[in-house]
């Protein structure tokens, strides 16, 4: 399990490799990459910011939680933060299985759980000049007692 | 007297005008009283659902109450991936 | 669009690339893995056989409706033929597309399709010395008028 | 009479003894007739449901017509991926 949040260009190659084993005979990668628009308007570029102890704490808890709920031999997530260009990815998961539907569905997981809950946030920068916090998700907090 | 530490992110650096401030309050104050000191600071109003707070950097429930040293992060709905 | 049969090692960065765009905010990659196991019993190595040219022309036409039947911008497969080792890629499946879940959808129904209609082969061979074709799946074809 | 080319592949090649064979056929004959003709040539006994034809690269029902110059391809349970 290997989950990193970092200001470095991302390597699928090298992430991939976090997670194959001899005994995993499918390897799903998601990344997510900068498009260059959003909501009919051109994005030039955008930042991610992010509470990066508590992101990488939760990325480990999801990855933990996952991997118990699904036969997978191993996952790896890495999410990008500071500045990013169209075309660069801001978030690549690998999920190594034995099975690929197992692959498949706990790829599904982790980026959509990883979206919901995960302290990161996107300001884009638009081709008009303009500046925006990207509308996210609100995190489900605990109930009171 | 309880000393935290209140951060804000993203958009919320703007809304309340800091990204970490160190805050006094009575013994046994909760989140939820927290979330009232600091929301007279708001440049605008927050929606109160949207709001996430993590203590020592896990999601909390309004009626957890602060200890001494608490690092308490005050979250807009998140947008990674 | 781009499908391969070939006897060189799949480089998934490449393959990546091939479907990459600024409008596609994300890129799934499947890659299936050669196991060290299979039935219980150790696989030491592999050979996959291709009818090469029909394959080819298989897989162009599942990714051409796979590409209609989902928002997907682009997808690649490649698929190794020839002598394999453990821990090699047999075959890599890229598929780019503006939102995530066109993109996991049409990955995971070119991998079923190319599993059940394309002209491809798998000899295994096992660690006590034994070869074996693979069990397979049986084409559906075309009823009688 | 038209003439065709069988190709045979991964297990069949044990099965029908050969990779490919020249085949003549006479005008009409389809593709169940064919099957009927290699047959005769099999090492065991294939299961017909799980044979599948494929005539110029082209899945085929079994009552296709063959013509002069096809390659008729027998094609075995796949296992890619």
């Amino acid at each position: 399990m290997y989950c990193e949040v970092t200001r470095a260009p991302l390597d699928v190659q090298d992430i991939m490799s976090r997670v194959r084993s001899d005994s995993d005979g499918a390897v799903v990668v998601f990344a997510g990459v900068v498009r260059n628009h959003h909501g009919g308007r051109a994005v030039k570029s955008l930042a991610y910011e992010a509470y990066e102890e508590m992101a990488v704490q939760k990325l480990d808890a999801i990855c933990r939680e996952v991997s118990s709920q699904h036969e997978i031999g191993d996952v790896a997530v890495a999410h990008r933060v500071g500045p990013l260009a169209v075309g660069e990815a801001s978030v690549v998961i690998a999920v190594a299985a034995p099975h690929r539907d197992a692959a498949y569905k706990a790829s599904r997981e982790v980026i959509e759980r990883l979206k919901h809950e995960v302290p990161i946030w996107k300001r884009e920068r638009y081709a008009d000049g303009e500046e925006e916090w990207v509308e996210g998700a609100t995190p489900r907090i605990p109930e009171d007692d | 007297m309880v000393r935290i530490t209140a951060l804000f992110f993203a958009a919320y650096r703007d809304v309340f005008g800091a990204d970490e401030l160190e805050i006094e309050l009575p013994e046994g104050a909760t989140v939820a009283a927290l979330i009232d000191i600091v929301s007279r600071r708001a440049a605008s109003a927050v929606p109160p659902g949207s709001m996430a707070v993590a203590v020592n950097q896990d999601y909390a429930a309004r009626d957890t109450v602060l200890r001494d040293g608490d690092e308490v992060a005050f979250i807009p709905p998140v947008a990674g991936g």
